[in-house]
């Protein structure tokens, strides 16, 4: 064992998880801990312990996009607002069209138009690219050769999800199921 | 305008009219309109929605001229739309009025999909707006520069840059090509013609210098096609004689006028 | 394990000024910290309670400067540590150098400028014999005794030649005749 570390010491393979995980900004990919883990060592209990250890503390740790990480607990933002330096929220106009992006992609600039009833606006588009929510994903094979967008690695951090698959389905977020259109009396 | 029975009150379209700008476009409003009937957006009627749009848009066109093209082109569709729901002339109409009307639901609840959507993206607790990551980061790379990265085309690039910049800076000297002239191989054939009788190989009266096929093949033909013309110069004096016995094979001369008994 | 906390057990103050700390990015003065805490709550216990509670895990809080921080735990550096290596490319007049040196070996200085057409500088030399490229091959029996340089074994491993002899030969190399030069290696 260590003879550095203090007596009261957590298991080293826990140990070491928690700082390179903590250390870092961005979540920290499971084969980057896996090559980490000591011989042996299995990484789910190793994350599971380190999960319960920090429950009910200032700092949680989630699985985002590719891998883990450690963020603040959501209860604790009105307080860290005041301290932290916060960007702008996104416009009503440009979370639309990013959860169009993101629930139809990859998709045409005219298909998020048709959807949303309104012309995309430059700055729309413009806050999804500089927040780095949105990428260029290649063109259709159609007349025009129209850009395709999707989004990126960096919307799951954001929103915390581990993947698309976390987006609620589209029969959910409608009320009632979507039936047949009834025609009109 | 027959609008004032069916159209609800007329107090929820002067209430519209004040925000008409609020709204983001005709699909937005017709949104909004389908969730005032307080039914399920499947249940919603299409020909309601159809009569308050238009109620609206017209009652914004008193207020206001000006009307973006959008929200005129939506008016003229749903009124095309109203006809065929109200009445259609023939199956074929009511049948268009229809899918139209089908068509009409299902983008607004597309729409309402992508709104609920937005919604529950904006509720999500966001990294840099509700949660925080780490603020100052640790790496713990380490970049060990020790190592060299060359090759052997930058070492062959490397030199020819070399060359060719100090080449730059030399004066232009031009090789000297020392070639056997025609002058001097008629000054050799002159000189070497008296000590021979019979039939001699051309290629004898090249020049000592060039005493073998070592030397660079351009200048052993060189010789050979001045010694050639000087023997030409000479048999058509008359001092010498030239003849090949087949095509490209050796040349050969011998001293005195042109050899016409040679063949009888 | 005795420290798993069930949800929310610790003190607000605590869970609160673990965010703050975590979140910053530069250390986070007293001042700051003694703000955020709630009416009565002393900043110097609910501080020596995180440190308690980090004690002997991945990360420790650090005082640095005039404010707190945390830092992964020395003792794990070693284990988190990762060495990329970025070699190196020599300098346009330290790798012309080094041909010309191989293709005219043993040569003087002043032949070298005389082929470069520019003076060597010495930062050239310096780079050369660190790596251990060329080195000192005696003196020329001529006025000055002028020092000879010549390529090292080291430089055939670096390049990968068997001998000199697998150098492309200048001929070879030299499209126009290359002038008063001395012989061919």
């Amino acid at each position: 064992m260590n003879d550095t570390a203090p007596p009261s010491s957590r298991p080293h393979a826990e140990r070491l998880i928690e700082a390179v995980i903590f250390a870092s900004r961005e979540p920290v990919p499971m084969r980057t801990l896996a090559t980490l883990l000591p011989e042996g060592e299995d990484l789910d209990s190793v994350l599971a312990a380190l999960r319960a250890r920090h429950e009910g503390g200032g700092i949680e740790l989630v699985e985002a996009g590719q891998g883990m990480m450690f963020r603040t607990a959501p209860d604790l933002a009105p307080a860290l607002r005041r301290v932290v330096e916060i960007p702008r929220r996104l416009a009503r106009a440009a979370m639309e069209t990013l959860a169009v992006i993101a629930y139809h992609q990859p998709v045409t600039r005219a298909e998020i138009e048709e959807i949303r009833g309104v012309s995309l606006s430059q700055s729309a588009l413009d806050a999804l690219l500089e927040a780095d929510l949105v990428t260029p994903a290649g063109h259709r094979e159609a007349p025009g050769r129209p850009a395709l967008w999707a989004t990126t690695p960096q919307f799951l951090v954001q929103f915390g999800l581990k993947s698309l698959r976390d987006l609620p389905k589209r029969s959910d977020l409608l009320v009632e199921p979507a039936g047949p259109a009834p025609a009109d009396p | 305008m027959p609008d004032s029975d069916a159209a609800p009150s007329p107090e929820p379209v002067e209430a519209f009219i004040v925000r008409f700008e609020g709204f983001e476009g005709p699909l937005d409003l017709l949104l909004e309109l389908a969730r005032g009937q307080k039914v399920d957006l499947a249940n919603v009627s299409i020909l309601a929605l159809v009569e308050q749009y238009l109620a609206i848009v017209e009652g914004a066109r008193r207020v206001r001229l000006e009307l973006a093209a959008d929200w005129l082109v939506m008016a003229a569709w749903l009124a095309w739309l109203k006809s065929r729901l109200l009445l259609p002339e023939d199956e074929t109409a009511a049948e268009e009025g229809e899918i139209a009307a089908d068509v009409l639901a299902a983008r607004l609840q597309a729409l309402e999909a992508i709104r609920e959507g937005a919604a529950w993206l904006g509720a999500r607790p966001q990294l840099g707006q509700d949660v925080f990551p780490r603020g100052a980061p640790e790496d713990f790379t380490e970049i060990d520069r020790s190592r060299l990265h060359v090759d052997l085309t930058s070492l062959l690039t490397a030199y020819l840059a070399a060359r060719r910049r100090s080449g730059a800076k030399r004066q232009y000297r031009p090789k000297p090509m020392n070639f056997w002239s025609v002058q001097q191989a008629l000054e050799r054939l002159t000189r070497l013609l008296g000590a021979t009788r019979d039939w001699t190989d051309l290629a004898g009266f090249l020049p000592p210098e060039l005493p073998d096929s070592s030397e660079p093949p351009l200048a052993r033909r060189a010789a050979l096609s001045s010694t050639l013309l000087a023997g030409l110069e000479l048999a058509r004096d008359g001092q010498l004689a030239l003849r090949q016995e087949q095509p490209f094979g050796p040349i050969q001369i011998r001293p005195g006028p042109e050899p016409e008994p040679d063949h009888e």
